[in-house]
């Protein structure tokens, strides 16, 4: 993983996040996070529950418009696009709690993105992708038919389908078992490699520890860590607000 | 002319308060849109009509009989309807096209019984003449219904908010599912929310011959337009809201009148639109609205 | 040409939605004037000179505008009706106008009194018994501009219903008012939508224009609510007109109590004025009939049901003198009528586009008969008068 | 394509045909026109319903632009039919451009702003204040360009055109994208849809189809009022029926309209005086045993449905 | 077998026409813990639905304390003493007292005003956000309100869909305690989760593949068993 990650160091950043901050009403969700990711890096973003963590992909994705700070793509400013526009530069998301289309088909689901954001994709790109996630023998199925952790699939087929150059993942890993884990894993690293940068949220460390490049820690709205995991497990901030006592695993 | 339109503003909306308030619960507790709502204030009326030609029972009377009797009413037809449509793909907006034809039935069966002209009972049986409020006259009907839709509210809140039932109520209002997960009888509790909120509509009705004038069975639509302006200007799921709701289109209607009186049928449309496109979730929104 | 064994008179009538109130009385009126003739064998046609009985055709609109358009087109072409009566009101009379029109059948206009229907270039219409709304208020004008100015009325309020009947009154009011030249200025005059059912602020606000007469117009339920809230609410005037308590009083009194119609000024119908039916029933007989034909009560008696009965009597007498079954020629019978036949609602005439112009309402004023209840006086024009205008009217 | 070529063959050429033909069979041509007019309205209610989940309860307001556009232009510009229809479409597109905020809201909250717009552009219009320009109440009569054959033709080829949008829908990626944003606006928009810009399309489209019928009802019939153009019954019923034959089909819609509103005609002239209550029960019985409409029961006997 | 709590015994169950349980079923014992494990769509929240009546079960038995309920509206197994926690948790419009409240809604006045005092003492959280709406929480604290709301009905047993799904590791580590002090004063649990620290709180382990059920036995045995262990913990331990 080092030698991949010294190449990385050298690329220019494909995405930065400055000083971002987000309000609802009068709660601050997000006082000021600062991070950037390569392309070909997987950068972890932890925390706490309530950190704000899905609220950073939210402003990254287009969903809010953010409060302050800058979010530079490509090295242009890309605050408070709109969503389709990012999903057109090559921004996309799965989401935490998911969001497929619920009275279309697996296929469907995925040659609307294909239709919609394709940046080229075709439809052996379509059926690459449903073996690539397992869907294969789900493809005539209705959305709504899925167990979540299918949909969680299918949200990412449906990301992937778009061919993205940045991917944000919120907590693939609820819901899956180790050995399911271990799988999504050696694929989110298989996109890394194909040049892909990937932000992934994750609460369980050992799919993080599998996964990421790099962590960075948020709490309260704010970054308090940045660097690999096992520099984290070090530091005793994270260990207070984030991790708890030192795991025996 | 201002002072006197604002109190009287004041008094009818707050009996338009009345009016939208069990709209108001069957809305926010399984989330369907009544749209015989204003048939049932008809009925309501028309019960009132009925005890006072036929047995010369007070309106006032009248209101707390057909409480009673409508909420009973309301249980059969609770299990009759919403049970199977809660199962379909889309309730809410079925909900809408079965409501509509209930208010087709109870017209056309209102229609049949009793014809479809006016009717309406003599004013003195709400009291005497007319009234001094704040320096103004009104008519006595008027500050007795206003007080009868302050009592109604007040009781309501009393219910959701410190009765066990309506504690339930306002779970189910907050989440049919959780609430269902968590062994509440959900169809019992918005059966008695579905009665209670017939009932309150049948209340409303009982003022109606003295606030309307008179009523025929078309009227229903009328106020069902007129109640879904006052629930949604106030917020959904608060009685207070309600109130407020209802208050504020009591004053700008009765101030349109004043100032420009043909285009006061406007109001409602334009009042409701204007707030579900600025707020959409009302006046009182949602930080107050499960308090 | 034989006989035919029935003559089809197909008509609409809306049991239920906005119309039901007005259309219901109509509808009824005209079909105790068809078992009446069909109990004596039919109607007189000269054509065949013998009574045929009538076949009455109608349907439920529902005072639905696109049911009705096409329940007259069934009427036309599928029921192939030899008299075609339109539904009660301008609104659903407006749907058979052209319909009328394209199948060269007559339409029997009953109370559909908008002005937009008479036109030079459509022959297929009559109307049968309302006056064209236009000419209604005349008297209730001419009134206050000819005794007004003596009696001290010079502040004149007019508040008004916007919908075509009462909103084509005010329209003549106005006018009429302004023509006469007369000292009388207009000093409130605002339309309020047809649905207003609440009308104390309303009445607040006339009262803070200090008017001397108040000229009220709107449907039943708008007078209702209006009395009911002017009297409950101790406001008074000294003049004060609407048209309902005279058209339907029973039914106001009822909703609105004898008390709330004392010294109201209101068109006078046919029961006040002694309108010597030459054809048909006189009103007392016709009243009768209706509570035997009708026992439950539940349709409103009053003028709209004289509307109807007297459309049936301008039928039946244009049957007995038409040439043939031809549309037009029944057109020629019709207009033969005017200015000749007198009916419990007055004397029928018709202007050259087909529009009722004869049985103008007197303008009469109701008053305590003593019995707790109210009677007409009426009032003007003064050669039908019965009595003299109490004016101001004595509040409480 | 070729199968979206077959299936718009299979619908429009039967229906056309009937259309066309009928009136020399069956001389109420009023009634056949109003079927026209709801099959018409029906597909403009499933473009916006079937296929975005906004359900229209105010569409007659597009309806009643339409027809006033028309009676306005042919009025005080005195244009010629064909143009003042455009006119007329023109109205209730921009009637709907005026709406567009609404998309914002949600669900029932929807479907009440739109019945309460609806309302009161009819108020508006039927305004002594505006009677210079619309006549206000007393209602409009345009007797100088009664054509009901030649408008019943011109009907016939708004209901194609009608028909022809929803096949568009049934076949296009762009009617996937609209079910897509139904189902999940912000997936949607994750997926590469531009959510707003496809919803006002959609939005507008059933405008312009209900504005087209509104302004040919203007000039089939040629006398109305404002209630006759505004009554709320075009919305209920277009929504019924649609709902009844099943949404976001091509073929739902008709069947709907076709036995719906054929039941009611024959309901309205054998058994008028319980119309309404055997009317209303039939409502009611459809959500609660048919909500998904009568496709859903085909496809649950295995027919395919257009 | 007398000891048995709750026993489900040859459930089919699905959605539309859809199977998605066959035949399986379970046992749980007074103050017993089990922990029910499968990959994805395997079928685990539908069988904990079915036992809570909240999917129709089409065929099979459940019985709970020796009765039959598998006809038993949710409401009554739920007064039957079986409390069930969602994924959702909690009411996030209500109070949190009113949360508490909902969930103790069966049991009498002075006794609930008794648990709901001790329920605090246990969670001083919660204790301080008494009067916090529900949804003004955390995801975390939302967690520990779900379970104190189970546990406000003093139920018997606790049923649990994936409690620590979504929550950071510290917060696992909090329910996980709290879990454990209450099965150590006599609370059965049915726990369906995939976090392999929930184990540790097992007394015994079923495995759901395919709708039906594979393992059953103790968690010893199921680390002893070598196709499973890879299976579920796969290249993780190797
Ligand atoms: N739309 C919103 N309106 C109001 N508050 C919000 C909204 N979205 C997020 N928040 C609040 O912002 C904070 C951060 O939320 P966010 O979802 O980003 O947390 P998270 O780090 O993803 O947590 P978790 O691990 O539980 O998913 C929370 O306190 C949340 O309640
Ligand atoms: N609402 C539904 N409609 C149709 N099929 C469904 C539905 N929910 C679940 N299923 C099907 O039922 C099967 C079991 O699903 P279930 O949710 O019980 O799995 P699970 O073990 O809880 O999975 P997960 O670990 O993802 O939560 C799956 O094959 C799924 O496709
Ligand atoms: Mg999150
Ligand atoms: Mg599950």
């Amino acid at each position: 993983m080092s030698s991949e990650a010294s190449g990385i160091a050298t690329a220019s950043p494909l995405l930065t996040v400055k000083n971002l901050a987000k309000r609802f009403g009068a709660f601050q969700a997000l006082q000021s996070v600062s991070f950037n990711v390569r392309p070909g890096e997987v950068l972890g973003l932890v925390g706490p529950n309530g950190s704000g963590k899905t609220t950073c992909i939210n402003l990254i994705t287009g969903l809010y418009k953010p409060d302050g700070g800058a979010i530079q793509y490509q090295g242009r400013s890309i605050g408070g696009l709109p969503s389709h526009r990012l999903a057109h530069m090559g921004i996309n998301r799965s989401f935490q709690i998911p969001k497929p289309f619920k009275s279309l088909t697996v296929r469907e689901n995925i040659e609307v993105a294909v239709a919609y954001g394709g940046r080229g994709s075709d439809t052996a790109e379509i059926k690459r992708l449903l073996e690539f996630l397992e869907l294969d023998l789900l493809t005539d199925r209705l959305a709504s038919e899925l167990t979540s952790g299918q949909q969680k699939m299918l949200d990412l087929a449906r990301a992937l389908a778009t061919k993205p150059a940045l991917l944000c993942v919120d907590e693939l890993g609820a819901g899956l078992n180790p050995n399911e884990l271990t799988h999504v894993a050696q694929r989110l690293r298989e996109l890394a490699r194909s040049g892909m940068a990937l932000l992934v949220v994750e609460h369980l460390m050992d799919f993080v520890d599998q996964v990421t490049d790099r962590l960075i820690v948020l709490s309260v709205g704010k970054d308090i860590f940045s660097g690999p995991l096992s520099q984290a497990v070090q530091d005793a901030q994270v260990v207070e607000v984030f991790l708890g006592a030192p795991d025996e695993h | 002319m201002l002072e006197y339109s604002i109190v009287a503003g004041l008094l009818f909306g707050l009996y338009f308060s009345l009016v939208g308030l069990g709209l108001n619960l069957v809305f926010g507790v399984m989330r369907i849109v009544n749209l015989a709502h204003g048939d049932f204030v008809m009925l309501g009326a028309l019960a009132a009509v009925g005890c006072y030609s036929a047995y010369a029972i007070s309106p006032i009377a009248a209101a707390v009989l057909s409480l009673f009797a409508f909420a009973i009413v309301g249980f059969p037809l609770y299990y009759l309807l919403v049970p199977r449509l809660l199962r379909s793909s889309d309730p809410e907006m079925l909900s809408i096209i079965l409501f509509f034809g209930l208010s087709q039935v109870i017209e056309s069966l209102t229609t049949i019984v009793v014809g479809p002209s006016e009717r309406s009972i003599p004013g003195r049986a709400l009291g005497g003449g007319p009234v001094h409020l704040l320096g103004q006259t009104f008519p006595s009907a008027w500050v007795i219904s206003a007080v009868a839709s302050g009592i109604a509210v007040m009781l309501l809140f009393l219910y959701l908010y410190h009765t066990r039932a309506g504690r339930l109520t306002r779970a189910v209002m907050v989440d049919r599912n959780e609430a269902l997960a968590t062994g509440i009888d959900v169809d019992r509790i918005s059966a008695l929310a579905f009665g209670i909120g017939l009932g309150l509509a049948a209340v409303a009705g009982c003022f109606a011959p003295f606030m309307l004038g008179s009523v025929t069975p078309a009227i229903g639509v009328n106020l069902t337009i007129q109640s879904f302006t006052v629930i949604i200007v106030g917020s959904l799921g608060s009685p207070l809201g309600t109130v407020l709701g209802g208050l504020i289109y009591g004053v700008s209607l009765m101030l349109m009148q004043t100032y420009f009186s043909s285009w006061a049928g406007l109001l409602p449309y334009l009042l409701l639109i204007a707030i579900l496109l600025v707020r959409p979730s009302g006046l009182l929104g949602r930080k107050v609205r499960y308090v | 040409a034989t006989a035919p064994s029935e003559i089809k008179l197909g008509t609409l009538y809306a049991s239920s939605g906005p119309f039901a109130a007005i259309s219901m009385p109509v509808y009824q009126g005209l079909k105790l004037w068809v078992n009446q003739e069909n109990a004596q064998g039919g109607v007189m046609v000269k054509p065949f000179n013998k009574r045929i009985p009538i076949k009455l055709i109608s349907y439920d609109d529902q005072s639905n505008t696109a049911t009705a358009a096409t329940l007259y087109n069934q009427l036309v072409t599928q029921d192939k009706v030899d008299l075609l009566v339109a539904d009660s009101g301008s609104v659903l009379t407006a749907l058979a106008v052209p319909i009328a029109r394209e199948h060269k059948i007559l339409l029997f206009d009953q109370t559909g009194t908008g002005g937009t229907f008479f036109t030079k270039d459509n022959p297929y219409i009559v109307l049968l018994s309302d006056p064209v709304s236009t000419i209604w208020p005349k008297y209730v004008a001419d009134f206050l501009t000819h005794e007004g100015p003596k009696l001290g009325i010079k502040r004149v309020a007019l508040l008004y219903a916007t919908n075509d009947f009462t909103g084509t009154q005010a329209n003549a009011v106005r006018g009429f008012i302004k023509a006469s030249g007369a000292p009388i200025e207009l000093v409130y005059d605002k339309g309020v939508p047809t649905n207003t059912t609440n009308y104390t602020v309303l009445i607040n606000n006339i009262q803070a224009a200090k008017p001397d007469a108040v000229i009220q117009m709107g449907y039943p339920g708008n007078d209702i609510a209006f009395l009911r809230n002017l009297h409950d609410s101790g406001t008074h005037f000294n003049w004060l007109f609407a048209i309902y308590p005279g058209l339907e009083t029973e039914h106001l009194e009822k909703t609105v109590g004898a008390d709330g119609l004392k010294y109201v000024y209101t068109y006078t119908p046919s029961s006040a004025v002694e309108y010597h039916a030459e054809s048909g029933m006189s009103l007392p007989q016709f009243r009768e009939a209706w509570n035997k034909a009708y026992p439950d009560g539940k349709v409103a008696f009053g003028f709209n049901s004289v509307a109807g009965y007297t459309s049936g009597l301008i039928i039946q007498n244009a049957l007995a003198v038409t040439e043939s079954m031809d549309q037009l020629a029944l057109r020629k019978a019709v207009f033969s009528l005017s200015g000749k036949l007198k009916t419990l609602d007055g004397t029928f005439a018709l202007d050259e586009n087909g529009a009722q112009v004869g049985e103008i309402t007197p303008l009469g004023q109701l008053v305590p008969d003593g019995k707790g209840s109210v009677k007409f006086t009426v009032v003007y024009p003064s050669d039908v008068a019965t009595g003299k205008a109490i004016y101001p009217a004595p509040s409480k | 394509m070729s199968k979206a070529l077959r299936h718009s063959l299979q619908v429009l050429i039967p229906l056309v045909g009937a259309a066309a033909l009928l009136p020399y069979v069956y001389h109420n041509q009023l009634l056949l026109f109003n079927f026209i007019v709801f099959l018409t309205l029906a597909q403009g209610v499933n473009i916006i319903y079937g296929f975005t989940g906004y359900l229209p309860f105010g569409y007659v307001g597009f309806f009643g632009a339409g027809a006033y556009g028309f009676a306005i232009a042919v009025m005080h510009l005195h244009a010629p039919p064909l143009v003042a229809m455009v006119a007329g479409a023109s109205a209730s597109v921009l009637f709907g451009l005026v709406l567009t905020p609404m998309l914002r809201l949600s669900g029932p909250y929807f479907a009440i702003a739109n019945l309460a717009a609806a309302l009161a552009i009819s108020e508006i219009v039927s305004n002594p204040a505006l009677e210079s320009i619309t006549k206000g109440p007393y209602g409009v009569s345009l007797s100088g360009i009664f054509q009901p054959a030649f408008s019943y033709a011109v009907a016939i080829v708004v209901m194609a055109f009608s028909m022809g949008c929803v096949l568009y829908l049934r076949h296009s990626r762009f009617g996937l994208a609209l079910q897509a944003i139904k189902d999940d606006p912000i997936s949607a928009a994750m997926a590469g849809i531009n959510v707003v810009r496809a919803r006002i399309v959609a939005w507008l489209l059933s405008a312009l189809i209900a504005g087209l019928i509104g302004a040919n009802f203007a000039w089939f019939v040629s006398v109305f009022y404002p209630d006759n153009v505004f009554s709320p019954d075009f919305s209920i019923f277009a929504i019924v029926f649609a709902l009844f034959g099943g949404v976001a089909t091509a073929t739902g819609p008709i069947l709907g309209v076709v036995l719906l509103y054929g039941l009611y005609n024959v309901i309205g002239i054998s058994t008028p005086q319980y119309f309404q209550l055997i009317y209303g029960l039939l409502i009611m019985a459809l959500v609660l045993f048919l909500p998904n409409g009568l496709t859903s029961l085909l496809r649950r006997w295995g027919i395919h449905v257009i | 077998m007398s000891t048995d709590l709750l026993t489900a015994s040859g459930l089919d169950a699905g959605y539309g026409g859809v199977q998605a349980l066959w035949g399986a079923g379970l046992s749980v014992r007074a103050k017993e813990t089990v922990v029910l494990m499968g990959p994805n769509g395997a079928g685990k929240t539908t069988l904990i639905k079915t036992i809570m009546g909240l999917v129709q079960s089409w065929k099979g038995e459940i019985s709970f304390e020796g009765r039959n309920i598998v006809h038993d509206r949710t409401d009554k197994r739920v007064r039957a003493g079986i409390a069930y926690m969602s994924e959702i948790g909690c009411f996030p419009g209500l109070s949190v007292e009113d949360n508490l409240r909902i969930g103790g809604q069966f049991l009498p006045a002075a006794e609930f005003k008794r648990h709901i005092d001790d329920l605090y003492d246990r969670f001083p959280t919660l204790a301080q956000k008494r009067r916090a709406l529900g949804g003004s929480l955390s995801g975390g604290q939302r967690k520990i309100l779900g379970v104190a709301k189970a546990l406000a009905g003093k139920p018997r047993l606790l049923v649990m869909d994936e409690p620590s799904a979504g929550l950071s590791p510290l917060f696992v580590r909090e329910v996980i305690h709290v879990l454990g002090q209450f099965r150590d004063s006599g609370l059965a649990l049915l726990i369906a989760e995939q976090n392999i620290r929930f184990l540790d709180l097992a007394d015994r382990v079923y495995t759901l593949e395919g709708g039906r059920i594979g393992f059953e036995g103790t968690v010893q045995a199921l680390h002893a068993d070598a196709a499973l262990e890879r299976a579920y913990f796969g290249l993780k331990k190797t």
